[in-house]
């Protein structure tokens, strides 16, 4: 841990949830970005948590833009940095809603376009700002405000997407991994182009699980598969340690799920149609690492 | 203030025709507006484009309706089309043709631009060009000196056949 | 400068004093704590410093540090209010 | 520099003129030769912006809307649909308080496609807390643009300018133009609120309801402000390039009985009506709107009032003889034409004027006793 910066730009305190991982997550983005940093944050929990004006627990500077708009938003300040000579760091911080489904559009095209930023998505499976409805990220099973009786389809692989756009750098991180996910933004940032880092950010209220189970969580979704750590830099995809031992010895997916209450009186068939989708996932990112696609 | 409608079909040049001629009047130091007509049409589909000149600023922004002068650039369009259509009573017409046309009572020039252009070898994808060596005849009518249409085609064009192709449409137009 | 759009200015307490948000507090056994940090690694509010001390001002009493330490030298106790 | 240009042209030339830092912009007739030219200069080098090719008009305006905040000059185009699809995103500029400026080719709105002028796109976008001019000339639109820059970037404004052109019937006529060297005029830009990351602070953060009221009131401020600032940049370019605007353009009006107001090249139209009617004893003037926000103080008393709308409040009457009647207290003649690039003519225009009902609404080319 001495590695880690000490500085903190989460001044405290947020107005997030008790056990809130994506504030946890944050903290770790900015220590890895440092100062001269700009956040562009579409309609998410993060619009909240800063605070109410004139005080904000944000250290740098955060535009708040519309939920559609953080890629484009993030697009048009990095040029502008870059026209006047700033390397000043441009992170979009979005929700999975303001990824997956409403800012997709606006992702997709400032991927193509090649514009040197770092997109981040902390994905709690929903819309959790508004009270946790259904987003596309949302797994197949799961009990929202608008799915009362449990998600019909499966997650949205927005990962997928973003990599059919060959970005120079993307990963997946977790909440539960802080150091994880610093040394991939830190690597992110050092690269120029878009970036994409996809992190799982377990929610205590939506994900209907005790407040100091956040980490436990986590790691209990990388151990049982349905979270795979990775990173696919320049085109080579590398899983992380901790989940490839996942891969070998995984949990069994029932450890995940019945820690939830979202996934409770979740069908067979739900369950089924999830662990061959975690294969499925497991089995093209092994193969894609052993060249084999 | 003189008007001029011309007509001809999507991709002949009738639009740039029309701003050519605008540029060479302005060239001559007049007032001098070039409107095309933007219909749903396509390729191939008639188009007419207006231009207005005047020794007064232009204040019309309408369609022409009773023009001093109509050009038609592809004779097959009066199969569709009227284009004598309001023309005033004195007004006259300058249309490409290899032959003779009679416009009912109106003065009528004629020019085979398409056999310059094709002489000339000025053909882009297939297509005749018509709209350089149009501003040739409409400067042997009188409507631009020759030098401002000149100078129009040069400030538009780098290749000197169309210079060429209007010096020739001057020579042979029908007057 | 007039104000023409809420700009907010960096600063503590941005959503209030979220300490009285706590039903249970962090209680640590000195003796149990053996300062390995994991505590203030996984506070997700970052109200831990780098001494481990628990800033109880701000501290929502969310659990993780509790949870998450080996020693077991965090206890979660109720508040009396 | 005298040479001519189409409507789109001079917009993109004035733009070039006023070297923005960024531009933002997606293709949509009958704007897209601005945004053609545009390319085109920066691939050129005459025009040294970074432009951004973005995938939709949302995109334009916040791709527009994040550089701008840095302290970047920022300009855009659209029309029609593509500013529809902005619309969020022009709340945001304007609430932002960013001096962005944007070009809106006028153009109706479908079903049916129609891409011939209409106002009603711009006119929907009324309330975003932008400053709209019309024009209805290639110069002016040149002008225009120019000036918007500098209106827009004045610390007593900084609000986004919008500079609204006919589809067509402007945007694709050529005309002459006059080019200018703009020397010191726009003064470079200087935006209070840029992000600097040595002094962070978080921008549009939650306002409870303590307080949003307060930035709500500073845009009407501002907006008033505006009204001065104007006249102010108005005056100097006539004083260095010798062309003069106003919040409106007047044409015989002095000594007018029946004054008729219009906007955009129907306005231009009109002056040919007004003449037609003069000759006929009908003592007619014309005002051609130029500034629709900040709305202008009309003085109107005493005189019958035609108004020419080119859009339509549906259940409600014309968007620019509402604003009359309400502004000036006074009752009016109401006609709707032109919509989706209906052909209305200067006899067409002297008609109206001939056989106005004051208190009544006409559609043109529509039976009266609808």
């Amino acid at each position: 841990m001495s590695e880690l910066p000490k500085e903190e730009y989460l001044k405290k305190c947020t107005s997030a949830c008790a056990g809130c991982s994506s504030t946890l997550c944050l903290r770790y983005v900015l220590k890895a970005a440092g100062p001269d940093t700009v956040l562009v944050v579409p309609a998410c929990c993060t619009s909240v948590l800063q605070g109410i004006y004139p005080t904000t627990a944000m250290n740098v500077p955060v535009y708040n833009v519309a939920f559609a708009a953080a890629a484009a938003c993030a697009s048009g300040m990095s040029t502008a940095f870059s026209a006047t000579g700033k390397k000043t760091n441009v992170i979009a911080y979005a929700g999975d809603g303001g990824t997956v489904d409403i800012g997709i559009q606006a992702l997709s095209g400032a991927l193509e376009r090649g514009t040197n930023f770092l997109y981040i998505c902390y994905d709690n499976e929903a819309y959790g700002n508004t009270g946790m409805q259904r987003s596309g990220a949302t797994p197949i099973g799961a009990r929202t405000t608008t799915t009362p009786g449990g998600k019909l389809e499966t997650k949205k692989d927005i990962d997928r997407i973003v990599a059919a756009h060959e970005p120079p750098y993307m990963a997946t991180a977790c909440s539960a991994y802080p150091q994880d996910l610093y040394k991939k933004v830190k690597k992110a940032l050092s690269i120029q182009g878009p970036k994409f880092i996809h992190i799982l950010a377990p929610c205590p209220p939506g994900w209907r699980y005790p407040t100091e189970k956040t980490v436990e969580l986590g790691k209990l979704a990388v151990r049982t598969g349905v979270w795979m750590l990775y990173e696919r830099e320049a085109g080579k995809l590398t899983i992380n340690g901790i989940s490839k031992a996942a891969m070998k010895k995984p949990l069994p997916l029932e450890e995940y799920l019945s820690a939830q209450g979202r996934f409770k009186g979740i069908s067979v068939e739900a369950i089924r149609e999830m662990q061959l989708t975690l294969e499925r996932n497991q089995r093209r990112l092994r193969n894609e690492e052993e060249g084999l696609c | 203030m003189f008007e001029i409608r011309i007509h001809s079909r999507g991709g002949q040049g009738g639009v740039t025709a029309a701003k050519l001629l605008a540029q060479a009047a302005f060239n001559d130091h007049k007032y001098a507006t070039a409107a095309p007509f933007y219909g749903a049409e396509r390729r191939g589909a008639p188009v007419v484009s207006f231009v207005r000149i005047s020794d007064e600023p232009i204040k019309v922004y309408s369609q022409i309706r009773s023009p001093d002068l109509v050009v038609v650039l592809d004779s097959s369009v009066m199969d569709v089309i009227d284009v004598l259509n309001g023309i005033k009573p004195d007004g006259t017409v300058l249309i490409n043709s290899a032959h003779a046309v009679t416009m009912d009572g109106h003065t009528t020039h004629h020019v085979d631009l398409t056999g310059i252009a094709l002489s000339l070898g000025l053909v882009v994808a297939g297509s005749p060009i018509l709209n350089t060596p149009v501003l040739g005849a409409l400067a042997k009518l009188g409507i631009v000196s020759q030098e401002s249409a000149r100078k129009a085609i040069r400030g538009t064009f780098t290749d000197e056949r169309n210079v060429k192709a209007a010096e020739q449409a001057y020579a042979e137009v029908t007057v | 400068m007039r104000e023409r759009l809420a700009l907010s200015t960096p600063g503590e307490g941005a959503a209030g004093k979220t300490g009285s948000w706590r039903v249970f507090r962090p209680v640590v056994d000195k003796e149990r704590c053996n300062t390995c940090g994991l505590c203030g690694m996984y506070c997700p509010d970052g109200v831990i410093s780098e001494d481990l001390t628990i800033d109880l001002e701000f501290c929502k009493g969310c659990g993780v540090c509790a949870n998450e330490c080996p020693k077991k030298a965090i206890t979660m106790e109720r508040e009396e209010r | 520099m005298l040479t001519i240009a189409t409507g789109n042209k001079a917009v993109a030339s004035a733009a070039r003129e006023a070297q923005p830092d960024v531009v933002a912009a997606y293709p949509i007739t009958p704007q897209t030769e601005i945004v053609e030219q545009i390319a085109n200069y920066v691939t050129d080098g005459s025009m040294r912006s970074q432009y951004i090719p973005v995938e939709s008009e949302h995109s334009a305006m916040a791709a527009c809307i994040g550089a701008s905040v840095t302290g970047a000059r920022t300009f855009t185009a659209t029309s029609s649909h593509g500013l529809l699809y902005m619309h969020e995103m022009l709340h945001w500029a304007a609430a932002s308080r960013l001096p962005i400026v944007m070009a809106n080719v006028n153009r109706a709105l479908g079903p049916g496609w129609n891409t011939w002028a209409e106002h009603s796109d711009a006119f929907s976008q009324r309330d975003t807390g932008w400053l709209q001019v019309y024009v209805a000339t290639v110069q002016e639109a040149y002008d225009a643009t120019l000036m918007a820059f500098r209106i827009a970037e004045h610390h007593d404004v900084l609000l986004p300018v919008m500079v609204n052109l006919d589809g067509f019937s402007l945007s694709h006529i050529t005309q002459s133009l006059k080019t200018v060297k703009l020397g010191d005029f726009i003064p470079p830009i200087d935006l209070p609120h840029r992000i600097d990351t040595t002094h962070p602070v978080g921008y549009g953060p939650m306002t409870g309801p303590d307080q949003y009221f307060k930035f709500r009131w500073d845009i009407e401020r501002s907006m008033r402000d505006a009204v001065k600032v104007i006249a102010d940049v108005e005056s100097d370019f006539a004083s260095r390039f010798g062309r003069q605007y106003g919040q409106t353009e007047e044409y015989r009006c002095e000594d007018a009985d029946v004054v008729l107001i219009s906007m955009g090249t129907l306005g231009k139209e009109a002056e040919m009506a007004i003449d037609i009617l003069r000759d006929e004893g009908i003592r007619a003037g014309g005002m051609r709107l130029r500034w629709f926000r900040p709305f202008p103080k009309l003085d109107l008393a005493g005189r019958e009032v035609v108004v020419i709308d080119r859009d339509y409040s549906f259940g409600f009457g014309g968007v620019l003889a509402h604003a009359i009647r309400s502004t000036c207290r006074t009752d009016l003649y109401s006609v709707i034409a032109g919509l989706g690039g209906q052909e209305v003519t200067y006899d067409d225009i002297a008609e109206f004027v001939r056989s106005r009902k004051i208190g009544t609404e006409f559609w043109f080319g529509v039976t009266p006793d609808v």
